[in-house]
């Protein structure tokens, strides 16, 4: 499956981009995370909440979007 | 009281011109006897020698909004509100300027008094919005909310 | 911070536009993060069949403004705020008009919410204001506080 | 001793005008309360506070302010 990965805030800072394109297959979005976090060494220190096709979700979700969103702590106000 | 999703960002800082605007828009609503407003300011904090200038704001907008759609269906479910505004900046607000704009109103004051506070803190806490402080050298820092 | 006395009244409604005045002023006031504002609005009430279409507000304001200001040095002394404006009307205001406003200001947002809510309510208990509500027929009744 | 009393809001109704002089001994704000309800029967079914020289005081205050002030329930903002 090909999915869209986009980084926010500070993530686009760690990762040097603001979005890449992946053909991966994975089980959940805890397994994403693990495998962002072994291709982007900084983002293992980092908190961040992964959103599909524009919905937050838990780690244990099966991973199925193809719009991945990768949000840093939120600081609006 | 359902209504579509409605964008609550805006480009740059929220002008008190707008605000009065906003206001004014009421007063044709003459069964309500109480508004209150809260307003977010930049504020020009010194942190490490290095003042704050600006805050750059960008956001997922779409999660954004969506939950900012249900944090405002709950608000009107739960409290006897006849409007509510909400305004976020995106883009670059300077310190002393307005980035967030929330505006509730009801016959009476209680309404409006526990509804404000609840919607500040949700949309704070829940909606991906991500402040960039920029200093004066052009170095910068990631807001963190308390 | 003490300060000395001030007149609180207005003669009639207080406008958007003196609102939208009043926090312009606060955009140079840096270490400021959050206000909070209260307006109090004309209700046009059916009141057995006939609608109130303005109050008319007389007040001893000698002691108005006195209590006021010991209202405002308490929550000054209480409340970590940076600025605090209270005006309220004198003489008509119509329905749909603004007749109350309460501005705090703090570097953050807890303080503004807290005093907010207190300061409208010991306002309202304590301030020898007296409202006419004025029907459309030349009729009138004397407002009673909920 | 001579001494002003005002009415406010619906009192001026109540007693058909908004401020008269009395020349009066009378020990306390109670005593005013009482002489005034006798004078004015329709003050006697009516709430209100009483102010001296601009201090809003109780009952059993001694009367001694030369400026009274009849205040019925407030009703600001």
């Amino acid at each position: 499956m090909i999915i869209k990965v986009r980084y926010f805030g500070q993530l686009q800072e760690v990762t040097g981009k603001s979005e890449e394109h992946f053909e991966l297959t994975l089980d959940t979005t805890a397994s994403l995370r693990r495998f962002l976090k072994t291709l982007y060494p900084k983002l293992g220190t980092m908190n961040f909440k992964i959103a599909q096709d524009n919905k937050i979700t838990s780690d244990s979700s099966p991973l199925k979007g193809q719009l991945i969103d990768l949000l840093p702590p939120f600081s609006g106000g | 009281m359902k209504e579509k999703i409605k964008n609550i960002f805006v480009e740059g800082a929220i002008s008190p011109t707008k605000i009065a605007e906003s206001i004014a828009h009421h007063q044709s609503k003459t069964k309500i006897g109480a508004h209150a407003i809260f307003l977010g300011q930049v504020r020009a904090d010194l942190i490490d020698g290095k003042t704050v200038s600006a805050i750059e704001y960008t956001a997922q907008t779409e999660i954004a909004n969506q939950v900012c759609h249900e944090i405002r269906e709950a608000a009107f479910s739960k409290y006897e509100l006849s409007c509510m505004h909400i305004y976020h900046s995106h883009g670059q607000v300077k310190a002393g300027e307005i980035c967030f704009f929330v505006f509730v109103s009801s016959a009476h004051r209680d309404p409006v008094f526990n509804s404000l506070s609840k919607l500040v803190n949700d949309i704070k806490a829940k909606l991906p919005i991500f402040g960039k402080e920029l200093f004066e050298d052009q170095t910068h820092q990631w807001k963190v909310n308390q």
